[in-house]
């Protein structure tokens, strides 16, 4: 049964150095407030799993949380480049930083066979590109009734997922709508789960007989941040902030004026300053 | 009156051109979904779009700056989840249309969004593939737009990121691909399709005012021409005037809080 | 895209002696006005592919128009037996009936892989159960990362789907809310495809945007069949008749008693009966 | 007052006693999802119950008579599609209980609803495995409810459908199965628990009633039983109300149009 906690307590609790983490939002609902508070907390080795990196994981690896990262596509979507990341790619800095490349197709089987508690995942994939030439962990498997050979990714099982979602009910309860992305497969993939949420319900009242919701007894822990997901959006509550998307690339082409912002704005401020941030009525902080 | 169209604005016409209304179109991250949806608001408003956040048949009115934006969901059909976007529907053969663009381009239509450099040790790293790779293999065909240039139009890719025609002739379906490939690269100067033989790119309409030699200053190989090279349709008022609209508005959109 | 037509159009432009046909609803939407248009055409040599044959191909066995079934669950679910396919498995009448035996698991799994157009689906299946023994079709695969052993089953691929759906709008797009089977995925894995559905929208109105939804270019046939799942039922129109479903019992435990209830209640029927039998209003004959 | 239970009822009762309000029960076909219920509306309301057609948390009011009716959608916390329940949820480790019933059991709790004789040519055609040979490997653990009589409770069954001990001992341990497999076998006579050891199922509790000797005649095998052979506590006056009145609900409703 999913705990609630603070933000704090539920990153201290479930998220340790050296741990594999995907958090996952796919454009929508990205994890930012629980991702700063990794960052607040020092966590250190972590391998970052997640599809798209984008300014939250250039975030964390800038600070230097993390040794790997596995991911299908690094850049700041409409944008450009993460400076961040390349920094650390290219030059090491402030550490080196591993790659495990697939493509989307493999990423989103490979959770898809982790939520599947299968050990891999077979696709179509990868068919004339270089990758499989440099990671090895693209390989081949043969279909026994076809002989076609097929591609094969290991599935992805995190030790965290943490993702944010729309509400939750009292009895720990998650929504979420919109575009889904593979938060329910990271979540069901994962051995411990932190899910942020806008807001606690009674009851989620009328909804689709199919709504996408995840038991209580899938998560282990929640936490009620408003505004969690800013500058990414959230179906219904607050809209993506494209200005700041557009502004990140200049924060963090350089070192010093990066590690000015997050001291600035991560490091000094907590979970309950994202309300505003997003736009939403505050409700104090809460940490 | 209305000023002439830019380079930039004729690649995303000429693109918006190539598409047909009953087009299941799969529009990847950094692809020209300004040319997708100026087909939809002119010639083509039956056309299907899906982005590879999920969205199925979405009709945004500004352009999405990410793939993932919320006006796709809003406007769409239906969202489904990215492993079943991945699955049921790009591979399994429901997309007419995949529109892919690219950092780097050889004569065979690879494409190249992984790294300049070594792999181990680039020079320059690259968002990655995305969704490019399964794109290429599984979409019914595929369109290409990129701007021209001999940083871009390269002899050799330092990383075939995903496959367009390999090294040509029947390398697709060599390797037990069903689908066509790419059949049309728009550029700021210029469309590009394969040889129906080799699958070596050729020249086959230049855009107003483009000419030959400019297309081969901004190639990194020496471009053959079709025998019937045409004349890229100048950019019709109605053209211009729809895509500056949806830019504007897009514009507008972005730049807010 | 899909076309508008009336039944007896649609399947007599889309279902073909000899063809492999899933006619899927899992308890909810079974096609049982399609299934019975079936019959009137007189198909014959068919490969029946279904989780759960209950009435509807008990009907179809027992009228002869099947060569083969595919299935994982073959009962009247609650009630007991199915008379008809058993007539078919121990005493070949009206003719001899092929049986290809998977699980649940396994022909999700199945159907799964044929929507994604894979030859096959790894699954854990089976373990220390008999039916790999007496089925070809239940193989095995290895991880190319762990080593471990998997069960494969071929993809269900059918020539045809037939499904009910609750409704589609004007351009042909299909919704299906409820208990969902496997509908979309046997929709997507075969080549043509029928959806009778309750009624025609304007527009689906407000829902969640994750409605399941069929898009038009991916449904060949739709047929308006008020009350087409009946004795199944609809989600929202109309209830399951379990009352029909403990009568069957006794209809089809005798070959005279389900040829009488057959030739009066299918073969003198059309499909414009159904809204009647399903307490609908009807709408007058639609044939 | 209220009139004793019947062996059936008992069956039920027991079974019912022995699930928690934390188990997460994954309820198959023909499996008696009255016990499941009947713990929902005793001693274990936040018990989850779902149904292999998709629905999660349901909370019907009457018993479904298929696995799929209205109501167990109308009241589940939400519904997923089949091959989703199957592959995320069963599958992937997520039910701490499955719950099933067979038309034949061996002294090692291994179940047949395939066919009675030969499978290419059954004298008894039953209905298949339908999600019970997943269910028996990946549930946590198993819970079995069947009547007994030397048809059912045989010595060796012409096939097995899904394993429960197999041969006995650490069988399931060296297939790679990491779950229990069945624990209790609830009868309409007794009890039945697997021996730590040997696997075979032994009868640990008599119902109020019921006598060795009926439960040696009514078993295929020579039944093993517990040195501390205990008696089934009688049914209370609430279990049987609560039990009475879902049955009569149920009744109610499908004998309705």
């Amino acid at each position: 049964m999913a705990v609630f906690a603070s933000l704090s307590e539920a990153v201290a609790a479930n998220l340790r150095d050296g741990d594999s983490v995907a958090m996952e939002g796919f454009t929508h609902l990205i994890p930012y407030a629980a991702g700063h508070e990794a960052i607040r907390q020092g966590r250190r080795d972590l391998t970052l799993i997640r599809m798209t990196p984008d300014i939250l994981y250039d975030q964390l690896i800038g600070m230097g949380c993390a040794r790997k990262l596995k991911f299908s596509w690094g850049g700041n979507p409409g944008v450009g480049s993460l400076h961040r990341m390349r920094d650390a790619v290219e030059n090491g800095w402030p550490r080196a930083l591993e790659l495990e490349e697939h493509s989307h197709a493999a990423m989103a089987n490979a959770y898809d066979a982790g939520a599947a508690n299968l050990p891999f995942a077979a696709l179509r994939g990868y068919v004339g590109a270089d990758l499989p030439k440099v990671n090895p962990n693209i390989r081949t498997v043969t279909c026994p009734f076809t002989g076609e050979v097929l591609t094969a990714v290991p599935a992805i099982r995190p030790d965290v997922a943490i993702i944010h979602a729309l509400k939750a009910d009292r009895a720990g309860n998650v929504l979420i709508e919109g575009i889904l992305g593979v938060q329910k497969e990271a979540v069901l993939a994962a051995s411990r789960s932190i899910v942020t949420v806008e807001e606690v319900v009674d009851d989620f009242g009328p909804r689709s007989p199919n709504a996408t919701i995840l038991p209580s007894w899938t998560v282990t822990a929640i936490a009620v941040v408003p505004g969690g997901a800013f500058p990414s959006y959230a179906h219904g509550y607050y809209k993506r902030n494209n200005a700041f998307y557009l502004a990140w690339d200049a924060i963090a082409r350089e070192r010093d004026s990066f590690a000015a912002w997050m001291t600035e704005n991560v490091l000094a401020k907590g979970p309950g300053d994202f309300a505003a941030l997003a736009g939403l009525r505050s409700e104090g902080p809460r940490s | 009156m209305t000023t002439p169209a830019t380079p930039t604005e004729m690649m995303t016409i000429a693109a918006a051109r190539a598409l047909r209304a009953d087009d299941i179109c799969f529009v990847g991250i950094g692809a020209p979904s300004a040319a997708c949806n100026l087909a939809r608001l002119t010639h083509a408003p039956g056309i299907t779009l899906i982005y590879e956040s999920g969205t199925i048949g979405t009709k945004p009115d500004i352009l999405p700056l990410s793939i993932g934006d919320g006006e796709l969901c809003d406007t769409a059909l239906t969202t489904v989840a990215v492993p079943e976007m991945f699955r049921y529907w790009l591979q399994g053969g429901r997309i007419t249309l995949g529109f892919l663009g690219g950092a780097q381009i050889d004569r065979f239509a690879n494409l190249n969004t992984t790294v300049v450099g070594p792999y181990d040790k680039p020079r320059v790293r690259l968002p990655g593939g995305g969704g490019a790779p399964e794109i290429a293999a599984h979409s019914g065909q595929v369109f290409v737009t990129m701007a021209m240039g001999t940083r871009a139009f390269v002899e050799k890719l330092p990383f075939i990121t995903s496959m367009g025609h390999g090294e040509g002739g029947d390398h697709r379906a060599r390797l037990g691909l069903k689908t066509r490939g790419p059949t049309r690269i728009m550029t700021d100067l210029c469309v590009m399709e394969p040889d129906p033989e080799s699958k070596e790119l050729t020249v086959v309409s230049l855009h107003p005012g483009a000419t030959r030699q400019e297309v081969r200053d901004n190639c990194g190989w020496t471009p053959r021409f079709a025998a019937n090279l045409a004349e890229t349709p100048p950019a019709t008022d109605r053209e211009l005037s729809v895509l500056r609209d949806l830019h504007a508005r897009t514009k507008k959109a972005h730049s807010g809080g």
